[in-house]
């Protein structure tokens, strides 16, 4: 086991190198102009720059240098956890993400917990009533939920929550909870706004962060149930074949029992490796999700900085996540073998 | 079936705690302005956009500022008095200004203002001259050179600034003695007598005024001792050259704000939201708004919600919206409001060949266009004819712009209601493109490509129907209309690709000499990327006229040359002056206390309050 | 000796889209208290969803569609589906051909054995089952009980994963064991070992055993009667010597030709029936046997009767129908 | 598992008969759209007509049967073409993921050893990238335009098939067919698609169809973010991304605009929906793991 990990943690390094470069492979497609349109950003800003002060700018970032060397010098840099600045955040690569991390954590925490469990509640009724009018119902109900495209449906649910109900804003705190945030009272231990708020008695801040967590919750759920629920109809199906089923029956354990304790548990070992790959892409962010909820998280800085080209901001986010899914499936791995004791010695 | 129970549950706890939140007047101390203006620094020295511009308004102070709407009067801020040629503050025919400094005021971090911040400030505007900044617009009248690099270029006669540079960055010894007397020009402009600052120009500058009154940041007031424990600028002559053009980031005052201003900087939240309080201690009334946040919401749907529900109390509303909000209660809308800016298509009278993809075959066979077809006054002026405002006003403005009538705006000198002005006629485009490139143009046809950024729909649509209206015209007119992202049109721009590209100009200060120069001044902004036969035309027709009307100081005669200028460019057509847009406020009508000058940048909350109606 | 189960005209069709597979066809027979009853037969045959016929564990689209299964004088295809949860692992219980696939992997053996007492004794604890659990364990001989009680089915070997499966089967000390290919997927010797296993806890429990394989070795070793099934039916039934001795039925005579005899020094070539079992759905009208029996006559076409040829043997071939 | 029994299996459930009748549906309006919808030039179709200049939507009417988007794009004209540009980038998209995948997978699974290390630890590198990010990446680099959405997306969509493909290959490499094919020296190219692929080809075939769907979401996805389409290009992502700011509506009528929103929203929706069906039903009937016992379906 020990072993195993330390082995996935060796691929790290060679996973971070090979994506960070990938990225400066290929921004060699970009001309130095077009690089230099990170820090140019519009039409307006071009107001009183002349051709001499473009080349001048792109001689200060380096952008005209080739391939090689510029890689070279960002890992220069990395080494001594320089991620470099970004134009687009107005901050170090490194604090932009830092800063974002933890709402979009939050948001992952919260989305997890009703996608997994609804999805797998979902799927399990589905499977044991396998082709019947339920199982019917469920599958077309998760699959326009799979085939709903996020920017459709996210808008369509915060007119709803917001434009129609009026009842759960965009955004991560409302303005009287935010001065609270930032005010010096308020401690921050997690960065994440509902557990800070209840760690600091402030049960309306949590709330208040609660509310504003709806719609995306929502909207990722609705989209992320069909992915657990189809892999656990179908594990289910599956370990509802086996004979060890059958076994059970035998001995006289109740239908309720043969599903959730037998058939269930067996079930549940690939639903575990989705769910990881589940929450390790929302951890990476759920970019429209967030634009669309003007929610400040990771996926909204991603966006923002590939469409403006911001690539040392690109670069951060794409380290950050390669780092993220190298040790988070470690994890997964890790716990996979907790529940599936056939992998432990293995 | 208990996990269906728990959920049914839990939504309608949240249901009820969430209904309780909506409240009629929100957040009575506070105003939340939702945009989509990126801040994109906090020094008033560096900043060159509005965004950046309306916090620095309302947390620095100039020596003076407009009064009220208007763009020609005046009330001192910092100074006590307004200099003019009556009460002796002006002198020397336009070329000494004088200002009496108040007493009394406090920076927020507790500084007194003294006159030395004064002169401080302007000189450590004119150091630090980054590229593309606004500095040259203190540099022209008190140095008489556009930039700090062109007059070391000029001083020092070096090629150019990095130069003066050994490799490790330092100054070589044999410039170090004309780099001082570049700062005792400098040094000399600005100068403190006893409790007065004295700004010494170079040749009389009608504008001046107006440039030390514009309260987005260039003329801003900070406090020496306070920047010099930044780590800036120390306001001394050694090494001064350190502090020229920094890297955005690296200058102290990029995330620091010290003024005197009603509204003292809380919190720049990067990319989200920036929030000012009130300053107790302000030298006036204190305002009566408590704190402003200025949120960044890119998603329009995002906007009008937060507006419609009150969380916002104005928001940015794209022209294209305004119909979906019209009946929205308790929603203030002021249309008509005029702006200092203009869109114009500019022709390029020398495309790139080499690698350009945008010019079909680079030749005048049908199949594309040669490298000067726009130096061809017909080719332009049938484009001109091409364009048809009427429709463009009416259905992509709703009426709420103007057509020029030459480059100097509606609300300033020089502006020429009867001046003469194209028109959308199929008829006399036709005769133009007839006698363009002798006869060549109308039988062979062309193909080329009009860029234009990607999201900027006025933009898009002027191209598509240029595009469109020239294929109707002749079906060998063929022009393909292509949105690109910012970095490509940027590249293809400064390259010289774009055989025409629409460029829009905010006026710096309210004087023509701020439109007629980029445009048709042959050292202008967009000249350049005109091309050099535009630059050559613009040396011959324009340049002249120009430089004379900023000799004059009567309004009078200025306005004579300022008509001239504008029929000559009628006549040459060196690009299609698209429109002058009207501005529209949209906020709460809880708000009070708005008023409007276009020169401001974003809201002067120092007048604004709330109440129920 | 009185009777424990009898099974009367079952029928257990699956309905699929290509055709009814008649799986089970009609079978009758009986179990006596005590005593070891033999179902032997290719596999196909339906040997086993007789067995899960008699547990009522006949998955879709399979379904009993006739008959009678009549355990200790009740019929249990008439009772609701919680009695006869109930019945299942306490009067009746079942063990099967793979112990690794039919334990589950995820739980500890000790779990397993444990809950099969709870489902059916809620008021026993947890410990107490355990306990049972761990001595049960060490009646199946398996070594160092307390401790294989903690481990996962994936940790035994598969002679200890069998003896496992024996305890949590007879630790409710069930009336009728149904082994179902207990000893096919294992070594010879460890297979001979079970056997004397399920000998030993039979003469014990006093429970009686369905015993189903393909394999007549083990038949003859351990069945007091036999019954050979041939494409859902029981072609042949009697006591384990007159089978072995004088088969009627040309499918036993075939069966019986095909195992290696010892004694006869391996000379002769073996015997193999021509032909192979055909798909559930392909077997022909009347003798299901005909197409590849040697002896096969024109009556054959019709479904042959169950004659007693003689006492407590009977056979189904018109053969031996009197009037032919 | 013949080609007959896979259609027999298709129209079993109502949900996949509502599959296949949607993307038949959808590639009828496809193949005919010339004659649904008569391009204005027939030089670029795809580009959409426009009724005037105006920035507000105008309702369905005789001439427009859809109504208008902002700038008075023809909605019906959009939704017809833009069910080819659908089709023209699943396909394509998905065929060279597809394609890509199964090659590396291919040699990465037979050849094994350093081979499959060095391919596998690529394959890690490319799915290291959260995709929906790294598409919008290489597409603002490479520009604005259909053929660089696609680019982008097969250069982060083969992974998926490279991996299924591989893994298929270990399990069939211990197969007694490829042991024998082996050991009488039949060649490894025509051991490749002679014995293994066929055999493995089934997981591809429903992961194709499965991303049919997904693939055309995230293709309007970046035309959404405004990176994706050209400008008045027949394209439903683009559509949607002309209703984003309508959507809204007005004060007191809050569906004034539906129609910008509904007909691509709702054509985008149905033709991923046909896809997902479809491919849900082909996994049912070709995935062993998940038949019935004894084949009880």
């Amino acid at each position: 086991m020990l072993a195993y990990i330390v082995r996935r943690l060796l691929i790290l390094p060679f996973i971070l190198i090979g994506v960070t470069f990938l990225v400066f492979f290929m921004m060699q497609f970009l001309d130095p102009v077009q690089r230099l349109a990170a820090y140019i950003k519009s039409p307006e800003e071009l107001k009183n720059l002349s051709s001499e002060d473009i080349e001048r700018l792109i001689k200060r970032y380096g952008l005209d240098r080739p391939l090689w060397v510029q890689y070279l010098e960002w890992v220069k840099k990395i080494v001594h956890l320089d991620l470099g600045w970004s134009e687009v955040a107005h901050q170090p690569v490194k604090d932009a993400i830092l800063s974002r991390f933890p709402a979009t954590l939050e948001l992952a925490l919260f989305a997890v917990f009703p996608v997994i469990w609804v999805g797998i509640w979902l799927g399990v009724i589905s499977a044991v009533h396998r082709d019947r009018l339920l199982d019917q119902v469920i599958r077309v109900f998760a699959i326009i939920g799979w085939s709903l495209p996020s920017f459709v449906f996210g808008i369509f649910i915060l007119f709803i929550l917001y434009g129609v109900l009026g009842l759960f804003p965009p955004g991560r705190l409302s303005l009287w909870a935010q001065a609270v945030v930032s005010s010096q009272e308020f401690k921050s231990y997690t960065g994440l706004l509902v557990i800070d708020g209840i760690l600091n008695g402030r049960f309306d801040v949590a709330l208040d962060a609660l509310r504003h967590l709806v719609g995306p919750i929502i909207t990722l759920s609705y989209l992320w149930w069909a992915f657990i629920l189809r892999i656990t109809r179908s594990s289910m199906l599956e370990a509802l074949n086996k004979e060890y089923i059958t076994t059970a029956r035998a001995k006289g354990v109740p239908e309720r029992l043969v599903i959730h304790r037998h058939a269930k548990r067996n079930a549940l070992i690939p639903v575990v490796t989705v769910a990881g790959m589940m929450v390790l892409g929302l951890l990476g962010g759920v970019v429209i999700t967030e634009t669309i909820f003007d929610y400040p998280g990771i996926g909204r800085l991603a966006a923002t900085a590939s469409q403006q080209l911001d690539y040392p901001l690109i670069l951060g986010i794409t380290l950050f996540y390669g780092f993220l899914l190298v040790v988070g499936n470690l994890i997964v791995d890790v716990l996979y073998a907790i529940i599936d004791p056939r992998v432990r010695l293995e | 079936m208990r996990t269906g129970r728990f959920l049914a549950l839990s939504f309608a706890v949240i249901l009820v705690f969430s209904s309780l939140a909506i409240a009629q007047l929100k957040n009575p101390d506070t105003i939340v302005i939702a945009t989509i203006g990126d801040v994109s620094t906090l020094d008033p020295h560096f900043s060159y956009d509005t965004a950046s511009g309306e916090i620095i308004y309302n947390v620095y102070e100039n020596l003076i500022a407009y009064k009220g709407e208007s763009l020609t009067e005046f009330v001192p801020l910092l100074a006590t008095e307004v200099p003019s040629f009556e009460n002796g503050l002006i002198k020397d025919g336009g070329k000494t200004y004088i200002f009496p400094i108040r007493k009394g005021v406090k920076f927020h971090n507790g500084y007194e203002l003294t006159p030395e911040d004064v002169a401080y400030s302007f000189k450590r505007c004119m150091i630090l001259d980054r590229s593309g900044g606004p500095s040259w617009m203190l540099l022209d009248p008190l140095l008489g050179y556009e930039s700090i690099k062109d007059l070391v270029r000029d001083k020092l006669k070096v090629p150019s600034w990095e130069d003066l540079f050994t490799q490790d960055g330092k100054l070589k010894p044999e410039y170090e003695k004309g780099m001082r007397e570049i700062y005792e020009m400098i040094d000399r402009a600005v100068e403190v007598q006893d409790d007065k600052v004295v700004f010494r120009l170079v040749k009389p500058y009608p504008p001046f005024l107006n440039i030390l009154a514009q309260g987005a940041g260039w003329s801003a007031i900070v406090s020496k001792k306070w920047c010099v424990e930044q780590g800036d600028w120390p306001g001394t002559p050694d090494e001064w050259w350190k502090y020229h053009d920094p890297q955005k980031e690296k200058d102290p005052l990029y995330e620091k704000m010290n003024g005197t201003g009603p509204f003292k900087l809380v919190e720049w939240k990067k990319g989200e939201y920036v929030k000012l309080e009130r300053n107790e201690a302000y030298w006036r009334e204190p305002a009566k708004i408590r704190q402003v946040v200025i949120r960044r919401v890119d998603e329009w749907a995002t906007r009008r919600m937060l507006l419609e529900k009150g969380d916002a109390d104005a928001v940015y509303v794209p022209r294209q919206y305004l119909p979906q909000i019209e009946k929205m209660k308790g929603i203030r809308i002021i249309r008509g409001l005029p702006t200092l800016a203009i869109e114009v298509v500019l022709f390029n009278f020398n495309i790139r060949v080499e690698g350009n993809a945008y010019i079909g075959s680079g030749k005048l066979d049908g199949e594309g266009i040669p490298s000067d077809f726009f130096s061809d006054v017909h080719v332009r002026k049938g484009f001109c004819y091409l364009f048809d405002w009427d429709t463009y006003i009416k259905e992509v403005w709703n009426g709420e712009a103007l057509q020029p009538t030459g480059i100097v705006p509606k609300g300033l000198l020089g502006y020429d209601p009867n001046g003469p002005k194209y028109s959308f006629n199929m008829e006399k485009a036709k005769e133009e493109f007839m006698k363009a490139w002798n006869g060549e143009v109308w039988n062979k046809g062309f193909k080329f490509t009009i860029l234009y950024n990607a999201g900027n729909e006025e933009r898009r649509i002027a191209a598509e129907m240029l595009a469109r209206n020239a294929r109707k015209l002749n079906p060998k007119f063929k022009i393909e209309v292509r949105g690109v992202q910012w970095s490509t049109y940027l590249s293809d721009l400064t390259k010289g690709n774009l055989p025409l590209f629409i460029m829009g100009w905010l006026a710096d200060y309210p004087d023509p000499h701020n439109f007629v120069q980029p445009f048709l001044g042959s050292k202008g902004a967009f000249m350049a990327y005109q091309g050099r036969n535009a630059v050559d035309l613009a040396k011959i027709e324009f340049d002249p006229l120009i430089e004379k009307a900023m000799e004059i100081v009567d309004p009078k005669d200025r306005e004579k040359i300022y008509f001239e200028i504008q029929r000559k460019e009628f006549e040459h057509a060196p690009h299609i002056l698209l429109y002058q847009a009207m501005g529209v406020h949209v906020s709460r009508t809880w708000i009070k206390g708005w008023y409007y000058n276009p020169m401001r940048p974003g809201g002067d909350f120092y007048s604004l309050y709330k109440s129920a109606d | 000796m009185s009777r424990l189960l009898e099974v009367l005209g079952l029928k257990t069709y699956f309905f699929m889209e290509a055709g009814i597979g008649k799986a089970v066809d009609g079978i009758s027979f009986y179990i006596d208290e005590g005593e070891v009853f033999g179902l032997v037969g290719e596999s196909g045959c339906g040997k086993s969803v007789t067995a899960l016929s008699i547990m009522r564990l006949i998955p879709p689209p399979g379904r009993i569609v006739e008959g009678k299964v009549i355990f200790e004088g009740e019929d249990l295809l008439k009772k609701t589906s919680e009695e006869m949860r109930d019945i299942r692992g306490k009067k009746i219980s079942m063990i099967f051909q793979e112990p690794m696939v039919a334990l589950n992997p995820v739980y500890t053996i000790g779990f397993q054995i444990a809950e099969a007492i709870i489902v059916h004794y809620p008021d026993v604890s947890w410990d107490e089952a355990w306990e049972r659990a761990v001595k049960m364990l060490e009646r199946v001989g398996i070594p160092n009980p307390r401790r294989r009680a903690e481990e996962y089915p994936y940790q035994m070997s598969g002679g200890m994963r069998q003896r496992a499966m024996i305890a949590m089967a007879m630790i409710n000390n069930p009336r009728l064991l149904i082994a179902d290919e207990p000893t096919t997927a294992l070594d010879v010797t460890i297979q001979a070992q079970i056997l004397e296993l399920m000998d030993e806890l039979k003469r014990e429990f006093k429970t009686s055993i369905l015993f189903i394989t393909h394999d007549l070795g083990v038949i003859a070793e351990v069945s007091d009667r036999v019954g050979v099934m041939y494409g859902g039916k029981i072609v042949e039934m009697g006591d384990v010597f007159s089978i072995f001795d004088e088969p009627l039925h040309p499918y036993t005579y075939g069966l019986l030709s095909s195992l290696p005899k010892l004694n006869e020094e391996g000379k002769n070539r073996l015997y193999a029936i021509p032909g192979v079992v055909p798909d559930l759905l392909a077997f022909p009208e009347g003798c299901r046997f005909r197409d590849r029996c040697s002896c096969a006559f024109l009556k054959c076409e019709d479904d042959p009767p169950m004659i007693e040829v003689k006492e407590g043997h009977w056979v189904s071939c018109w053969r031996y129908a009197e009037d032919v | 598992m013949g080609f007959s029994w896979v259609l027999k299996g298709l129209f079993k459930s109502p949900t996949s008969v509502l599959g296949v009748c949607l993307v038949l549906f959808f590639s009828i309006i496809a193949l005919f759209a010339p004659w649904i919808a008569p391009p204005e030039y027939p030089d670029e179709p795809y580009l959409l007509p426009k009724a005037g200049w105006s920035a507000e939507p105008s309702p369905p009417s005789a001439e427009h049967p859809f109504g208008t988007t902002e700038g008075q794009y023809d909605i019906f004209y959009g939704i017809v073409w833009g069910a080819r540009t659908a089709f023209k980038v699943g396909l394509i998209t998905v065929g060279f993921s597809a394609l890509i995948g199964i090659v590396v997978g291919s040699i990465s699974g037979y050849f094994g050893g350093w081979v499959d290390e060095v391919i596998m630890r690529v394959t890690d590198i490319f799915m290291a990238f959260p995709f929906l990010v790294a598409a919008m990446v290489l597409t603002t680099i490479l520009g604005k335009g259909l053929d660089k959405i696609m680019i982008a997306l097969i250069t982060f969509g083969w992974m998926g098939y490279a991996r299924l493909i591989r893994g298929s290959f270990l399990a069939a490499k211990e197969e007694l067919y490829v042991l024998a094919a082996k050991a009488i020296g039949v060649s490894d190219l025509s051991i490749i698609f002679k014995h293994i692929l066929p055999n493995t080809i089934y997981p591809v075939i429903i992961q194709a169809s499965m991303s049919m769907g997904s693939m055309v979401v995230s293709a309007s996805a970046l035309s959404f973010l405004g990176i994706g389409a050209p400008e008045g290009y027949a394209d439903w992502g683009q559509m949607i991304s002309y209703a984003r700011n309508w959507i809204v509506g007005a004060p007191g009528d809050a569906l004034k605009y539906w129609y910008t929103f509904f007909y691509p929203g709702g054509a985008i929706v149905l033709f991923v929906l046909g896809w997902n069906l479809l491919g849900d039903a082909l996994r049912d009937i070709l995935d062993p793991k998940l038949r019935g016992p004894r084949g009880a379906r």
